[in-house]
């Protein structure tokens, strides 16, 4: 079982997140944008950065790359789609997730930890979590304010696809522990089936006490549990 | 070779969705003095420069450029004009 | 009457004499465009270089000393680090985002042009205070412009530093420092060998930008009317340079390249010159072939420009067509626009023409060097004599509340949280505690960095004041466990040519100097930023360090601000004095007072204390170094991040705020051995309640402190 | 109360000056097979909305505003038109 991980010009987290499924077992890979099958992985990650510079739109050029149009394939047939930061943020240009990101409310960069609730286990990212559990991961962005009309989040949240939430330590869901503004403080979603799943903040950073946290792991066993069993 | 053709794109938030620029600059503006001021809606000018001489299909492949890359239908309308 | 060319440069009549001389004849426009760039102050350190060489530079770990683009040292397992830093004031003054960004990218640069990965970054900035508008301005437009560059890149800012001073109003301080790693092998330099090796120019298409720029700006004072320069300015691209080090690396990996050099002031003249007298060779240049932004630019302007995200690489002809490939597949322009050849002539073509034919090395090496006068300023005498009038008594509750409510003393995170500072997921220790500790993985190793200044204190005497930085600097990698290990220096100096700065930057590199032997401590680099001076008023002399330590091996679990726990007692290791206020941020911010002498440093005991502090690392949940603020503020920042009280000990209030140097403290389980008997210790208290006690000398809750603390930069901005 | 007055502010980077983003765009296009495509301009567009009657006098104030806060003199032009 192998996971790829989708590489932009402009990407970066692309060695921290082979790094982290690593101290999970997963095996990984990353593929350059260019590349445009994927049928040796069970799962592919787009993760964080900065593709195409985020010049013009966060994700808008990087949709066009070849390496898309086979993960719009195989986003149909149930395949494992991970989606952090600036991928979540590609993933809603290609539509394959609803909604758009913007710029946090007060218009500075954010890295720091913040607090996120379990809402659904509907995903790939959150299957093995529990709801209500309480997450500390670290996010980093620039435009990670997650906006959608009222009836897309309505359906979101109906279908059980808000997967995460920011919220306090204690987790409560506040707008004071809404740190870039996101509607209804929103920090993770997924598609319909649940296999293509956005997520802002970055598990890879949370998957080692030594680097302050381990909470991010949960999430991304989720994930690799996923993998493994669409590899069968 | 002739001119290049320019058409201006307006690139818009649409209404209703939130304009972080748009609020954080009506704030700044008001703090400055100016409290007359009761909104502001940020978006791009983008320019587009293309050889050929024939305007009305280079308007069109333009609206075209829009649908696919300058603009997110999602969040954002537009408008193309012609310089 | 006309004014000749060469003045119009910033050259003057002697230097454009010596030019005739070299060449045997008037130079070209061209040729001339290029002397005046690469003998300006920014490029030639002609008023600093006979200095400079004071600095100790050698120790067995050091593999290249000053002089290249980055130091660099091996950290053994075949690891080795390349480190520089760099400022970008004035361009940061005319446009503080642009200014601070293109800064970020020219110091990477630095750093990949060795062969290293770029795997962190630290800024040191000065302001003036936060009350201006304008200082506003100026101080959220570079932390825009560092978070915007350097996130986008693609590399983490760990740290850093910051001072407000009314000297900074009209020239801001913008010094950013860059570490990188790479493997033994992966080393390259400069050095352009072998005749009929191809030099290729990667990156961006080269524009008018900074003509007359970073070189020019930084090589001369700022008038009222400075305006006029501001065409110049530089758009940086983050994700070019993204592109261009992931380029580059891999060219390095596939052992593609004989040489490289980044191109920064002076751009494809510096670049050139500087790779054929690195290599005793000549080259030619053939302009034609350069990929131009603009239209009808001169060979001078193709030459001078600084357009960003440029790199030179000299190649073998055989390898052209893989390197091309190469760029091709990262997105990047690349183009052939040169030959080494025999002899040590640069000859560059334009149209069919040669517009400059001129020895090499003369560009980098036959700068003028001038001895300029020094003279100690007499209004020191009146400034040292005047002490500070010390209250008998006070409260130290609310006194602490104005300390922790200085931008400087107070929570900067509205600073490094737009900074990222975990990409690479090496960051063991952030900002926000002393130095930053990153691991090296793969190995057992941590290596440190703080980067430390204090412009006020070296006002007051810059000798100790330069050498008290470097002692804290090693202090502030010491508390996460670290080893000093090799320094490069910033310094920030007024106009060279009065007398009277000169004293300061005599004085400091001595200072600094002797500070570095002490510790045994190489300075593998450096840069040297004159003419800060505005209207005549130059800046306080301020040196900044940048100071490496290695941790090997790193601590299992370094000790951290937020680690101190209800129950634990908290000690001080280190001398203690009560009388060092000359300086001293309970001087600036209550009495207004900014004069008497700084104490002197103690080499011996500043070296036990490290190592104390390095090896406690290794045991304490909690080991912090005591500076600006003294034991009080040492104090309140360790409970206020731990979330807990702490009740002091009584003693005089001076203890608690003088900033005598050499000292940290310690949160640990009572009954802890410390083991410090070749040093002064005591136990300052016990942590627990809701409050900071001083005992007589009052207390303040908790919770209140805290809440000055983190709004003392946020509150100022509205 | 009256009808707020609004004006369209646009923001443009000084010509000479690199351009990162518009170069971006411009390959992005050019990729997506747009090949005529010959250059892309990236600039603001800032729509301000004032209280008040006087549009004389809030057509002088929105160009204050432009000085002081919505463009960068240093590398920005920027126009302003009643809408
Ligand atoms: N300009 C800055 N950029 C990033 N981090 C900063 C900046 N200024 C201060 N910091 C961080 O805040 C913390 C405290 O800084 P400082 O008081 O200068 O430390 P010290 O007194 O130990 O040298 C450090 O971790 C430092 O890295
Ligand atoms: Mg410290």
């Amino acid at each position: 079982m192998k996971i790829a991980v989708a590489v932009f010009p402009g990407s970066n987290c692309e060695h921290d997140v082979e790094h982290a499924l690593g101290l999970l077992g997963a095996d990984v890979e990353l593929m350059w944008h260019q590349e445009d099958d994927l049928s040796e992985f069970s799962a592919v990650v787009l993760p964080g950065g900065f593709a195409h510079g985020d010049y013009l739109r966060t994700g808008a050029i990087a949709r066009f790359s070849p390496i898309m149009d086979e993960v719009s394939r195989l986003a149909e047939g149930g395949f494992p789609i991970l989606g952090i930061c600036n991928g979540f943020q590609i993933l809603c240009e290609a539509d394959l997730l609803p909604g758009a990101l913007v710029a946090n409310r007060d218009l500075n960069f954010i890295c720091s930890m913040v607090h996120v609730r379990v809402e659904s286990t509907a995903g790939v990212l959150t299957r093995d979590a529990e709801v209500g559990q309480v997450l500390r991961i670290p996010l980093n962005s620039y435009e990670g304010n997650f906006v959608a009309d009222a009836a897309t989040l309505d359906e979101l949240e109906a279908s059980g696809r808000v997967l995460l939430r920011y919220c306090d330590p204690a987790g409560n869901v506040t707008d004071e522990a809404n740190p870039n503004g996101s509607a209804r403080n929103i920090a993770a979603i997924a598609d319909p089936g649940g296999n293509v799943v956005g997520i802002m903040p970055h598990p890879e950073r949370a998957a080692e006490d030594v680097l302050g946290s381990s909470d991010g792991r949960v999430l991304l066993a989720s994930f690799v549990h996923a993998a493994e069993e669409a590899s069968r | 070779m002739s001119e290049p053709v320019r058409f201006r794109v307006r690139v818009m938030r649409k209404a209703g969705l939130a304009d972080p620029e748009g609020a954080t600059t009506t704030k700044a503006l008001r703090d400055l003095g100016y409290t007359e001021v009761t909104a502001v809606h940020f978006g791009r000018d983008i320019v587009v420069e293309l050889a050929g001489d024939d305007v009305a299909a280079a308007e069109a492949r333009v609206h075209e450029m829009c649908e696919r890359l300058l603009a997110n239908p999602v969040i954002e309308d537009f408008t193309v004009e012609r310089l | 009457m006309t004014e000749p060319a060469h003045r119009t440069l910033g050259m003057t009549d002697d230097e454009y004499a010596r030019v005739v001389e070299i060449l045997g004849r008037e130079p070209e426009p061209a040729e001339l465009a290029m002397y005046s760039v690469m003998w300006s102050e920014h490029c030639s350190y002609k008023s600093s270089k006979p200095w400079l060489r004071r600095f100790p530079t050698e120790a067995p770990w050091v593999v290249l000393g000053p002089g290249e683009n980055a130091g660099v040292v091996d950290i053994g397992d075949d690891w080795l680090v390349a480190l520089r830093i760099e400022s970008h004031n004035h361009p940061s003054f005319v446009e503080p985002y642009q200014g601070a960004a293109t800064g970020v990218g020219g110091i990477l640069r630095d750093i990949f042009t060795m062969g290293a990965r770029p795997v962190g970054l630290w800024d040191a900035l000065r302001f003036g205070p936060l009350s201006d508008p304008s200082n506003r301005y100026l101080f959220s437009g570079v932390v825009h412009g560092i978070a915007g560059y350097g996130n986008a890149v693609g590399v983490p800012t760990l740290g850093g530093e910051i001072e407000f001073a009314d000297c900074f109003s009209k020239n801001p301080l913008v010094n950013v420092m860059a570490l990188g790693l790479m493997r033994r092998d992966q080393l390259v330099t400069r050095a352009a060998v072998g005749e009929g090796n191809i030099a290729v120019l990667l990156g961006s298409a080269t524009g008018r930008d900074g003509i007359g720029g970073a070189s020019i700006l930084a090589s001369a004072s700022f008038e009222e009317g400075s305006e006029t320069k501001r065409p110049s300015v530089q758009i940086g691209d983050p994700f070019e340079e993204k592109k261009l080090i992931e380029a580059c690396l891999e060219l390095y990996e596939r052992g593609l390249v004989v040489a490289i050099q980044d191109l920064g002031a002076a751009g494809i003249s510096c670049a050139t010159s500087e790779c054929a007298a690195a290599g005793g060779m000549g080259m030619t240049v053939d302009l034609d072939a350069v990929h131009l932004r603009e239209e009808a630019m001169t060979p001078g302007e193709i030459l001078m420009s600084e357009s960003q995200e440029r790199m030179l690489a000299i190649v073998a002809p055989d390898d052209v067509d893989e390197v091309l490939a190469l760029a091709h597949k990262w997105e990047i322009d690349a183009t052939t626009i040169g030959v080494i050849t025999g002899g040590d002539t640069l000859e560059v073509r334009h149209r069919g023409e040669i517009v400059a034919a001129v020895p090499a090395a003369s560009l980098s090496e036959d700068a003028p060097v001038y001895h300029r006068g020094v003279e100690r300023p007499a209004y020191l005498d009146a400034v040292w004599a005047d002490e500070a009038t010390l209250p008998a008594g006070l409260d130290l509750g609310s006194t602490l509340l104005r300390l922790l409510d200085d931008p400087a003393l107070g929570d900067r995170s509205w600073i490094f949280q737009q900074y990222d500072h975990m990409l690479f997921l090496d960051t063991v220790v952030g900002p926000g505690n002393d130095g930053s500790l990153m691991r090296v993985k793969g190995t057992d190793k941590g290596l440190a960095v703080s980067t430390d200044g204090d412009a006020l204190r070296c006002s007051l005497d810059p000798r100790r004041g330069a050498a008290r930085i470097v002692y804290e600097a090693a202090l502030n990698v010491a508390v996460t466990g670290a080893a000093p290990y090799a320094v490069v220096d910033n310094l920030n100096f007024g106009n060279p040519e009065k007398p009277a700065v000169m004293w300061q930057f005599a004085e400091t590199v001595e200072g600094m100097a002797e500070a570095c032997e002490r510790l045994g401590v190489p300075v593998v680099g450096g840069n040297v930023s004159f003419y800060n001076e505005t209207d005549g008023v130059d800046i306080s002399p301020t040196p900044v360090v940048g100071m490496l330590g290695l941790a090997d091996p790193m601590p299992q679990l370094p000790p951290r601000l937020d680690r101190a726990e209800a129950g634990m007692e908290l000690w001080l290791i280190g001398p203690e004095r009560g009388d060092d206020f000359a300086g001293s941020a309970y001087c600036r911010i209550v009495l207004e007072h900014r004069c008497g002498r700084p104490a002197e440093p103690d080499p011996d005991v500043a070296r036990r204390v490290v190592e104390h502090a390095a090896r406690l690392a290794h045991i304490a949940p909690v080991v912090h170094d005591v500076s600006s603020g003294g034991i009080a503020v040492a104090v309140a920042e360790v409970a206020i991040r731990s979330g807990v009280g702490v009740r002091l000990d009584n003693g005089d209030w001076r203890l608690l705020l003088d900033e005598s140097p050499h000292r940290f403290v310690v949160a640990v389980e009572p009954g802890t051995d410390l083991d410090v008997s070749d040093v002064a210790s005591r136990r300052l208290g016990v942590f627990g309640g809701d409050r900071l006690d001083f005992g007589r000398w009052g207390t303040v809750g908790l919770s209140e402190a805290s809440r000055v603390w983190r709004q003392a930069i946020p509150r100022r901005l509205g």
